[in-house]
């Protein structure tokens, strides 16, 4: 196993590590596989998404690839933002190792959740 | 030169700077086949029988019992198959426990597809082998009982001799992995009762691709490799004659100051658990508190993933390993914590620190002070860690 | 000091020094274990891989197809055994040769035990397998041919490709013991058409205790070793990184000057066996006079038993081997003779030498001076030999 | 396998090769087990072996035995001669290897077998 330069920077440096007051829509999602857990919220005006945070219990490509979605998110639509998939995180991370492939399912999941979440709440809200 | 701290001493260990001198003159000089006649050969046959001689006095046996293999894993399966395959007609009941290496597992599901039968015992939650289970389990056509001595990821000791007694009275066979135990305290095919023994010589400052089987008199055994008349017949191949070599003296080189290093490594382990527990809250130790060889901690850092704290330790040029699934390749945690009944974030949650003769003092406070620090990181960026 | 010459190169062979070099920095540096997610693993997993890259490309194979193993007799036993154990569903029947290495004949006896089928292919009296009677011997049931590219008695040259074509024309795989040829002839898997080829890294100059087996991607088969996931979860054990770096050295450095090094052996092995013959009467060259590795002579001194011209020459420094029954452990004179119909006074009367880097020109005149008083002595004590 | 210093010595250095002309009993044996081939001359006077001499197609085990046992058995009487057994080569050469303890049984039966022969042709010319 070698993760890539950049997953290692995101691993070490994680952008947007956190929760946000009063979201706007909050993903939560276990690793069935492995038993990661990541929490993903974000904020959305005008339907695009102005910020997003996260909070992960998992392994370095878990780590990487939730600190990369928040960043790939960001200022994205909300139709851009579900067009994100677990393959583009692991490209946008240079790649991940063959047996972390499952972890870059988690970011984009959790996001797509957070994005249902958002929706939900809105239907409910009308 | 960054500072580089090795605490996995259970995953491997550097080759000792005597082994590896003793190991030298059989690359070039003393190269010959131990098989054949002329001088070449009966250099390497007198280095080879030493050598055995030499583990043998070191585990209380006859030479005639010690058969070197590649390794730990060729030991245990050797042990394990062997004894199925040969004593078919007695039964094809095989008891093992739920703790064990990979290697003696794998080789029991692997039986149990031939059609064996594997009771695989549980353990309580400090990782031990009950000996009532053990006694219910044996049943006549029970042929082999497989039980480790010490445990790789906790460093349990399991009260061999007891457990061994059982399958005796039974005159069931009884195997022990002893590849974490032998270098680490004293191993003694007698008091421990069994009738095998397998040890790996990279686990104690010996060279990787070498190993032992001890297999006591008189027990009947089918060969895993078959081939020309080496080792009795019970394991073919050109031996290993360096590594053999190589073998034998890290044996005698961890026998000449074994009370003094376990010693020293019990008081490294102490002061490093007590340490660690004094800054970091959330602390737990695995496994049995008192029986276990003295240079391993397994422990849970609660709302922590393995994996995440050793990259981080790793980027400081510290080693250590974990059972967390994203590191077992498996993609499960370990199945050790799991029988032991650890919940699986805890599990997920595991590093084990083990010590060894490069070690010191200065390496534990090095490492204390830097893992307060990794540990808060990384919690703070847990979605179920709550101070 | 006294003059060595050592004539055993199909025994085993020196490490080269280069390759001992190149072993050295994983002994006590790069000791990780190459499973381990530190830096001290991933430094012997770098090195793991890159060998493993070396040897796929000497060989012409996918690194994904080469699983590194603990010799020769390993690989054949997993070959072997391997596939007739995961292909039961198609077939139980295995052919091989009569002159195979006992790694396979032995593996063959032990499936015959459990019930598999296997036909034992003759040989004519140069040795070779024939065409024919492999076309009529695969059958419906047939799941493997194992045939060996080198025998390491005679030195005689199966045509692998055309046998293998055979089996691959019935979809049956094909495993070549190439443990001899490996370092002493080119080895290309696609010419060769097999699916499974051995080698040993002892037998060039490599060191005692490691060898591989390419497997062809899609080759089914079981593990020998069972246990943690290394090598793909084919050959499970602590990888013995020293040991795999050397191996692939070693196959560097005899591709580095193989054709020069082919023919020098050739020239030497002929000068031998022409002065040999000119100055000792009624000495016979066993096996195919032509299709042979470069390194290999096998003669047959009449009336002379072979264990009493090993030891004379032997008391000389020169290390040569015999298939004489009193050497070979298992009280018959070699199978491969006796196979070829070489009778058993003739068999037993059988040398080899074989040839390597250490030996030059001055080593043949040597032992050429020497032989002829050897043979006439034992000649003159000989009940069975008439001038 | 080691050998002896003895058997060794005896290897390098036999005694008594050769055949005997017109000798008074010839034993012949074949071993069986692995092929050596052994032949034993002796001469006789009054009951007792003054001479005797061999030839052998052996390993090292079998030329030394063959060699130590016309050593044993000159100036024996017959009835002495008869009681040299396998047993008594190996120890006279201190020892041979486990795996070649096969090859003493070569001289000693060659050595009977001649006494017979002896014995046969002595009952023919009464
Ligand atoms: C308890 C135990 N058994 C067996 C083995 C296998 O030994 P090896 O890797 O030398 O084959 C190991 C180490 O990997 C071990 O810790
Ligand atoms: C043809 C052949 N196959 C297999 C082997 C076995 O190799 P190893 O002794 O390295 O296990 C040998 C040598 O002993 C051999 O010559």
């Amino acid at each position: 196993m070698a993760y890539s330069a950049k997953v290692m920077e995101h691993f070490q440096n994680p952008r947007n590590v956190g929760e946000i007051e009063n979201p706007d829509g909050v993903g939560e999602i276990g690793n069935p596989v492995c038993g990661d857990i990541m929490k993903l919220y974000i904020r959305v005006k005008d339907d695009r998404v102005v910020d997003a945070k996260f909070k992960t219990f998992g392994c370095g490509a878990a780590i990487a690839t939730s600190s990369m979605i928040t960043e790939l998110v960001k200022n994205k639509t909300l139709e851009e933002a579900e067009k994100i998939s677990r393959q583009s995180v692991a490209e946008a991370l240079d790649g991940l190792p063959a047996n972390k492939m499952h972890c870059s399912n988690l970011a984009a999941d959790a996001l797509h959740k957070a994005i249902e979440d958002y929706k939900n709440r809105k239907k409910k809200n009308e | 030169m960054e500072r580089k701290i090795y605490l996995d001493h259970n995953a491997t260990t550097p080759v000792h700077p005597e082994v590896l001198e003793a190991m030298l003159p059989f690359y070039q000089e003393g190269f010959g086949n131990a098989s054949s006649i002329h001088s070449f050969g009966r250099e390497a046959k007198v280095a080879l029988e030493e050598s055995r001689e030499k583990v043998a006095r070191f585990l209380n046996a006859d030479p005639l019992e010690i058969y070197f293999t590649s390794g730990g894993t060729e030991s245990d399966n050797l042990a394990v198959k062997g004894v199925a395959w040969a004593n078919k007609k007695k039964g094809n009941h095989i008891i093992t426990s739920q703790i064990e290496h990979h290697a003696v597992l794998e080789s029991c599901k692997f039986l149990e597809k031939e059609g064996y039968e594997i009771t695989y015992l549980p353990v309580d939650r400090y990782g031990l082998v009950d000996h009532d289970e053990l006694k219910k389990s044996i049943k006549k056509e029970t042929v082999l009982v497989s039980i480790m001595h010490a445990n790789n990821e906790m460093g349990i000791i399991q009260p061999i001799a007891e457990l061994a007694g059982l399958a005796k009275e039974k005159g069931v066979y009884f195997h022990t992995d002893a590849v974490q135990s032998t270098g680490k305290m004293k191993i003694d095919v007698n008091e421990l009762n069994v009738d095998m023994l397998s040890l790996s010589a990279h686990k104690f400052y010996g060279p990787k691709g070498v190993g032992a089987l001890y297999i006591r008199r008189g027990v009947r055994l089918t060969p895993l490799a078959h081939g020309g008349h080496h080792e009795k017949s019970r394991r073919a191949g050109t031996e290993n004659v360096p590594g053999i070599v190589g073998l034998a003296k890290a044996l005698e080189i961890v026998h000449s100051d074994m009370q003094k290093e376990e010693r020293r490594l019990k008081s490294l382990t102490e002061t490093f658990f007590k340490k660690v527990t004094e800054r970091i809250p959330d602390v737990f130790l695995n496994g049995h508190p008192v029986l276990r060889i003295p240079n391993t901690l397994n422990l849970s850092f609660k709302g922590v993933e393995g994996e995440s704290i050793i990259l981080n330790l790793d980027l400081k040029g510290i080693g250590v390993a974990s059972g967390s699934a994203c590191t077992s390749g498996t993609l499960e945690p370990s199945h050790v914590l799991s029988a032991m009944g650890v919940p699986g974030d805890l599990a997920q949650s595991s590093l084990r620190f083990s010590f060894g003769r490069s070690n010191s003092i200065d390496d534990v406070d090095y490492v204390v002070q830097l893992l307060p620090e990794i540990i808060s990181k990384l919690r703070a960026m847990s979605p179920i860690y709550q101070k």
